[in-house]
């Protein structure tokens, strides 16, 4: 007989403990710090298995050649290494990646090695397992790999040429997908307009977030039952298994990953899938672990950079007040050497057609390419930062052209709040947001007032002042119906997350995400969710660290990517705790002889409303329903473990309109820049910055912050020094930090932030997802350079990336930067 | 005197000795985690850049990827495992937290000891002594602008 | 990379050809060379060990003559390998009298160099094989030198 | 990372250093590793032995001689230039050393690594020049001095060769010079686009870094703005073209700077 036994007669007292009700929305300190800031977190290179081997790989230093043979003997021959591994090995033993496009995309055949042609320099062509990491890397240049070079290709806007080298002859064409998209009524508009505004070209560069963790995994291999263990930092191992399961020709359970502490990922971890199966091949065939650490060059050389595009023939109808009709514009995306993630930016860019404007009439003629370039995946404001960028360079280049003041115009041209929701010209609504709000905050953070004045004061010290606005929406929980736009064949559609909230035999809560947090602090803000729903502190619940798809909390689309966690991750676990809650009410009501709605929960406790004193603690629940259940009535369906599916409110996409709800939230920031440049060098500095952020309600202010900080440092780092430029024999020339400048503490200016929170009508505490900020920084500082260079012949902006070469450049010649812009009556 | 290929090092970390034979190619970090097994001490690049695998070398911070474990035959070394004492964290560690100065944790071991070497040398910086002191340090998440806050209020004797 | 230039040689012109056509005086003129085999009078190989400061770098380069018309322009291509290093070049050399019975050469090179090499940076890269390639002249005006008064 | 196998000795004196580098060709000195560890981890480099100089007392000295002539330990870091009270007879000196990478690198790098290594963004290089700077290196042969402006030869590469080592850096008295540095660089305080050098007193010398594989020295008749740039002009400059400046950016910059530099310096220089 149990002494935990409880009747009403006799309940348990426990000791008083301190509840703040109410923690969603404060600030509580986050779980994930004292491991972290102890060096106890756990990251992909921290793990060790007995016997283990260190894969490292042999990789092209030619863009584009046929592999003629392939010599591993010498390699083999060396003391210490277990195998190796080749693209032949890979094509008779792995079915291509399954690809997402319609043909000719559809047609590229992608595997985990190069097979018969490298198409990328630094795409990997064998693999080396060692006993030492040294060894390893010893042992591949053993590796004799024999090329016939073939032209390259670099230039995405050549990729369509007759003459252009084709990379896949499968596809017979370097065209991943192209299609057109004609919303509102364009040729209307251009007859409404009193001028329209002509750009030849705009380019958005190529760069990455290039997290500090590069990327890497051990991968286990269970012969018994033929199932691998990936433990790694793959940030999305649902849709990694989508295209690794069928390679490896298993069913999808045969996988099972796993995951810590990520350090960083920004999307740039969302397809390890080829690195992961060449591992998985090495485990099984070696019968050992492998372990592959990818090292900084490599990760810039051969994992994945941000989609390159090009707008060209830009029109834009605009009225004499500068109102804005909307464009017209032919989009070149520049995929590099294989589709992988893609095409899915095709379309994503749509989720935020006019950007944050009143724009009604838009036609885009979009295009994606194959170059000879590592492969593209997303990368923090996947394929919507490129949009939202060319929508600012429109509203500064109409400004500039017209003579307007940009603040106006954005005034003018902006979504009100009281249009809230709005519905884009392509089906997608703008749930809520004020954005004339946010950037009157971010000007007066500026001290916009004081601008002119500190203008001529900067000239009196030989510098040009400058201001720029960037504004930008980040648009959250994708329905991912929109892939059925690209391609009607897919089956994917709306979007989901899971949670599993669980009270356990000694009374500890524990909730399971299914999503693979690198650094976004999911454990405290779940734990935040939790603790006010069950009436406990987050002190009281343990939220699982990472990840692991044997835990069973996870769906299709779990992950962390395009700024869902604050909607998806935290419905998932309001539903579970719910779930939870209503066992436990019923549960407590059963020992404690009354109805579940008499029963509330607090402070730890289940208690009757009316007589607090008839009381269970959380540790008395757990223990009956897992150890001590003997007389509770037969009916009871209670197993205080809760899974829960959120499923956001999505319908599928009118594909022939190419029209719908693409995704569910969209937060916007406003970013103003100050910048002083240098006249003579075109070196430049920022010399004030304020950004505005408007989440909705925001369940931990400060993370909410943290994102804003990190993400404004992004888009400063890419809107002034970090590019992936290639040369004509498509070498990398910034292939690690040497030449990749990532801004370091002295490069960061005084930043000023704020914040409006308009809350979500369509998610739980009306939040929004958030974190991608949508390239703010680079657009503001575009528009600071432009609006700093207008006393010296009004060049125009017309890259996304101006490293001091680029500005000296406008200053030296202000005529050639402005030739492909024009002003025509319509 | 011969050269040699592989050697005997004793080394003091976080206030315990450890020997060990490494070969003379074995960066110090590598030692450090793959021999000591003290996995705080991370790396980002290839290049001497980043400043993940920051330590203090005879109270000198300095990246652990561009010296030799045989170099570090009698050093003394502090990593970030080192920091907290009997379970208390370090006042750098706890200010990090604080101030929302971390978010993947990555960079943070190698940041922290920039902070310390820098507290341990100047009472009173400045902020831009602070932002200089982590010049050598990259962090990819969160702008630094927690960073400095964090390590000016241990400076201020806040945490 | 494109790199191009002048050099004056105080030879003849038929001295300077003759000796850009001999290939165990070209081998002279490569940085390090350590064996040098003549396969056909279009087709040489050499492994050599090109000085870096720092240590060497290694490569084993295959010579083919592309095109001439003697006394007056040579093409050659030079195509290396070593471990995980890749460089090819294409050098044009036009040879013309210049006044006073010496030589002039209008030479251009174009390099192109993978590997680890290249992830060393931009900063070293291109000074490297500039400097490589003026050693190369300076050997070449050696040699013809050489043949000159050995002539 | 993950070095080719190589050999290790760490010599107790100069004299043990030199034998070891003269034992074998493919046999280098390591300094601060800065440089050279990095070389081979992109195993551009491989030596065959490095002989290891951080044990060696006798090349960390600072001395500032009677008549102001500072000479510099090879093995001195830059932490220490800036830090010490000898090298403040040459502010400039710790002011260029506190523009070099960051504070880890500063806490290992060596003035002696910093201009063997001669990569030619290195901030000593130019500056050593302009100072006129001579340089002390012993072989096995013996020791003899290699002015500054003769000690660089290429990328990597300086009158120090195999088998010889860089002992000490003598720095002339100032004698009333002023002396400045200006940059451009990638990003605040990093990697040098280009850099310039100046030392005015009399004559000026002017000393741009990373237009070539070694500094080039201009010698401008005059302080003079007009005449600075017009001297930096005639030099010819051929400055590689790359993904951080093009050749012709290069060029400006080293007009532009020079200008400042020389303008800096004479402000500084004491009459």
């Amino acid at each position: 007989m149990s002494e935990t036994t409880v009747t009403p007669e006799r309940p348990i007292t426990v000791e008083e403990r301190e509840v703040k009700p109410g923690f969603v929305g404060t600030n509580v300190p986050r779980k994930e710090d004292a491991r972290l800031v102890q060096g106890q977190g756990v990251f992909a290179d921290d793990m060790r298995r007995h016997g283990m081997g260190y894969v490292h790989f042999v990789r092209s230093p030619y863009a584009h050649a046929q592999i003629t043979g392939i010599d591993v003997s010498k390699a083999l021959e060396l003391e210490g290494v277990y195998g190796t591994l080749t693209g032949d090995e890979v094509a008779i033993q792995t079915d291509p990646f399954f690809e997402l496009s319609t043909p000719p995309g559809s047609e590229i055949k992608d595997y985990a090695l190069a097979v018969g042609k490298v198409r990328w320099m630094g795409e990997p062509v064998a693999a080396v397992v060692a006993a030492t990491r040294e060894l390893a890397r010893d042992a591949a240049e053993l590796v004799e790999v024999e090329y016939e070079p073939l032209p390259v290709l670099v230039d995405a806007e050549k990729a369509q040429d007759v003459e252009a080298p084709i990379l896949h002859d499968d596809a017979g064409s370097n065209v991943v997908w192209s299609g057109e998209f004609d919303w509102g009524d364009f040729d209307a508009a251009l007859a409404e307009a009193d001028r329209v505004v002509k750009i030849d070209r705009l380019h958005f560069h190529r760069f990455s977030s290039t997290p500090l963790e590069c990327s890497g995994c051990i991968v286990e291999y269970e012969r018994a039952t033929g199932q691998w263990t990936l433990f790694g930092n793959h940030q999305m191992p649902g849709v990694g298994a989508i295209w690794m399961a069928p390679a490896l020709r298993v069913g999808i359970d045969k996988l099972r990953f796993v995951s810590h502490d990520i350090g960083g990922a920004f999307g740039n971890k969302i397809t390890l899938h080829p690195y992961f199966v060449a591992c998985c091949l090495l485990a099984r065939k070696l019968r050992r672990p492998v372990q592959w650490t990818e090292w900084r060059t490599d990760q810039h050389m051969a994992n994945t950079h941000g989609n390159e595009r090009t707008f060209l023939d830009i029109e834009v109808p605009v009225r004499s007040d500068g109102t804005m009709l909307g464009f017209k514009v032919r989009a070149i995306d520049d995929c590099g050497a294989f589709p992988r993630y893609e095409p899915l930016g095709c379309i994503i860019w749509a989720q935020v057609t006019p950007g944050c404007y009143r724009w009604r009439h838009v036609r885009v003629d979009f295009t994606q390419v194959c170059t000879n370039k590592s492969p593209v995946a997303p990368n923090r404001g996947y394929s919507r930062m490129q949009q939202l960028w060319f929508t600012e360079r429109l509203v500064d280049i109409v400004a500039h052209e017209l003579e307007l003041d940009p603040v106006e115009v954005r005034k003018r041209n902006y979504i009100r709040s009281d249009e809230m929701p709005y519905e884009t010209p392509n089906g997608c609504v703008y749930d809520s947001g004020d954005y004339a709000l946010c950037l009157d905050k971010a000007l007066e953070l500026i001290d916009y007032g004081s601008i002119e004045q500190r203008r001529e004061e900067a000239a009196t010290r030989g510098k040009l002042l400058g201001l720029g606005i960037g504004s930008t929406l980040d648009s959250g929980t994708n329905n991912f119906g929109q892939s059925m736009i690209l391609n009607p064949e897919l089956q994917f559609s709306g979007n989901n997350e899971v949670a599993t909230v669980k009270l356990d035999l000694f009374g500890e809560i524990v909730v399971t995400l299914g999503t693979v947090p690198q650094g976004q602090g999911h454990e405290t803000t779940a734990s935040q969710v939790v603790a006010d729903i069950l009436g406990c502190t987050p002190d009281d619940v343990h939220v699982r660290p990472g990840h692991d798809s044997y835990w069973n909390s996870h769906a299709g689309f779990s992950g962390t990517y395009a700024s869902q966690f604050a909607v998806t991750g935290i419905g998932a676990v309001k539903g579970a705790t719910e779930r939870l809650a209503t066992e436990m009410r019923q549960l407590a009501a059963a020992v404690l002889g009354c109805a579940p709605d008499d029963i509330e929960l607090a402070e730890g406790q289940a208690r009757m409303r009316e007589n607090p004193e008839a009381a269970l603690p959380f540790m008395a629940l757990g223990a009956i329903i897992n150890a001590n259940n003997a007389g509770l009535p037969q009916d009871l369906d209670v197993t205080l473990n809760c899974r829960y599916v959120y499923r956001p409110p999505f319908e599928k996409p009118d594909v022939e309109r190419k029209y719908g709800n693409l995704t569910l939230t969209y937060a916007n920031q406003v970013h103003a820049c100050v910048i002083e440049i240098d006249g003579e060098t075109g070196v430049y500095e920022i010399v004030d910055y304020a950004a505005v952020d408007d989440c909705g309600h925001r369940i931990h202010p400060q993370i909410v912050e943290g994102q804003v900080h990190g993400a404004m440092a992004h888009g400063l780092g890419a809107a002034t020094h970090e590019q992936f430029p290639y040369d004509e024999d498509g070498t990398l020339l910034t292939a690690n930090f040497y030449d990749y400048h990532v801004p370091h503490a002295l490069d960061m200016p005084p930043l000023k932030t704020d914040y409006v929170e308009s809350p979500s009508p369509f998610t739980n505490y009306g939040a929004k997802g958030m974190g991608e900020g949508g390239g703010a920084g680079i657009h503001a500082v575009c528009a600071a350079i432009q609006d700093a260079l207008r006393p010296l012949g009004g060049p125009i902006v017309t890259d996304s990336c101006n490293p001091p070469n680029r500005v000296w450049e406008l200053i030296r010649d202000p005529e050639a930067a402005r030739a492909g812009v024009a002003v025509e009556s319509a | 005197m011969e050269a040699v290929s592989s050697k005997t090092v004793a080394v003091e970390v976080n206030g315990d000795l450890y020997e060990r034979e490494v070969d003379a190619r074995r960066l110090l970090v590598h030692f450090i985690r793959d021999d000591l097994e003290l996995t705080g001490t991370h790396i980002g690049c290839d290049t001497g850049n980043c400043g993940a695998c920051t330590v203090l070398y005879d109270g000198q911070a300095v990246k652990s990827c561009m010296l030799l474990a045989v170099q570090a035959d009698g050093a003394r070394i502090e990593t970030v495992e080192g920091l907290a004492q009997d379970g208390e964290l370090h006042p750098l560690q706890q200010a990090f937290s604080d101030h929302h100065a971390l978010q993947c944790g990555y960079c943070t071991p190698g940041m922290l000891l920039s902070a310390k070497h820098l507290l341990d040398n100047n009472h009173e910086p400045t902020e831009t002594e602070i932002r200089r002191a982590i010049q050598g340090n990259i962090c990819r998440c969160t702008g630094y602008v927690n960073i400095v806050e964090a390590i000016a209020a241990v400076a201020r004797g806040e945490a | 990379m494109k790199l191009e230039g002048t050099r004056s040689f105080e030879a003849p012109r038929q001295a300077v050809w003759e000796v850009l056509n001999d290939p165990a005086r070209m081998a002279k003129t490569m940085p390090g060379v350590e064996s040098f085999d003549v396969q056909d009078d279009r087709h040489w190989k050499a492994n050599v060990k090109i000085p870096l400061g720092l240590g060497v770098l290694p490569l084993s380069i295959g010579f083919e003559k592309i095109e001439e018309r003697p006394i007056e322009y040579a093409r050659l291509h030079a195509n290396g390998s070593g471990v995980g290093a890749i460089m090819s070049m294409a050098t044009g050399f036009h040879l013309s009298e210049a006044d006073g019975g010496g030589t002039d050469m209008r030479w251009e090179a174009e390099v192109k160099v993978a590997g680890p090499v290249g992830s060393m940076g931009q900063r070293v890269l291109q000074p490297i094989v500039n400097q490589q390639v003026q050693n190369v002249l300076a050997a070449l005006d050696e040699q013809v030198q050489e043949a000159y008064s050995a002539g | 990372m993950l070095l080719r196998e190589v050999e290790y000795a760490r010599p107790s004196s100069v004299a043990e250093a030199v034998e070891l580098l003269a034992d074998n060709p493919n046999a280098r000195p390591l300094a601060g590793g800065q440089t050279l560890i990095n070389v081979m981890k992109a195993r551009v480099a491989s030596p065959e032995v490095l002989v290891d100089l951080n044990g060696l007392e006798e090349l960390k000295g600072i001395e500032l001689g009677g008549e102001g002539t500072l000479e510099l330990g090879a093995m001195v870091t830059y932490s220490q230039a800036m830090s010490s009270a000898e090298c403040r007879a040459r502010p400039i000196l710790g002011e260029v050393a506190a523009q070099i990478a960051d504070v880890q690198v500063r806490n290992r790098g060596t003035i002696g690594g910093n201009i063997c290594a001669n990569d030619p963004t290195n901030h000593l290089p130019p500056l050593l020049v302009a100072l006129g700077a001579t340089m002390t290196i012993v072989g096995r042969e013996g020791e003899r001095t290699v002015p500054a402006d003769d000690f660089f030869l290429g990328v990597y590469m300086t009158a120090a060769g195999p088998g010889e080592l860089l002992t000490t850096v003598t720095v002339p008295p100032a004698k009333g010079a002023g002396d400045a540095f200006a940059s451009v660089t990638i990003g605040r305080d990093g990697t040098g686009i280009v850099n310039v050098a100046a030392s005015v007193n009399g004559d000026s010398r002017l000393v741009v870094g990373c237009v070539a594989a070694v500094p080039v020295l201009i010698r401008p008749g005059s302080t003079d703005e007009d005449a600075v740039r017009e001297a930096v002009h005639r030099a010819g400059l051929d400055p590689p073209s790359d993904v951080h400046a093009s050749a012709d950016y290069r060029r400006h910059l080293a007009e532009v700077l020079a200008a400042r530099a020389v303008e800096q310096a004479a402000g500084r220089r004491r009459s």
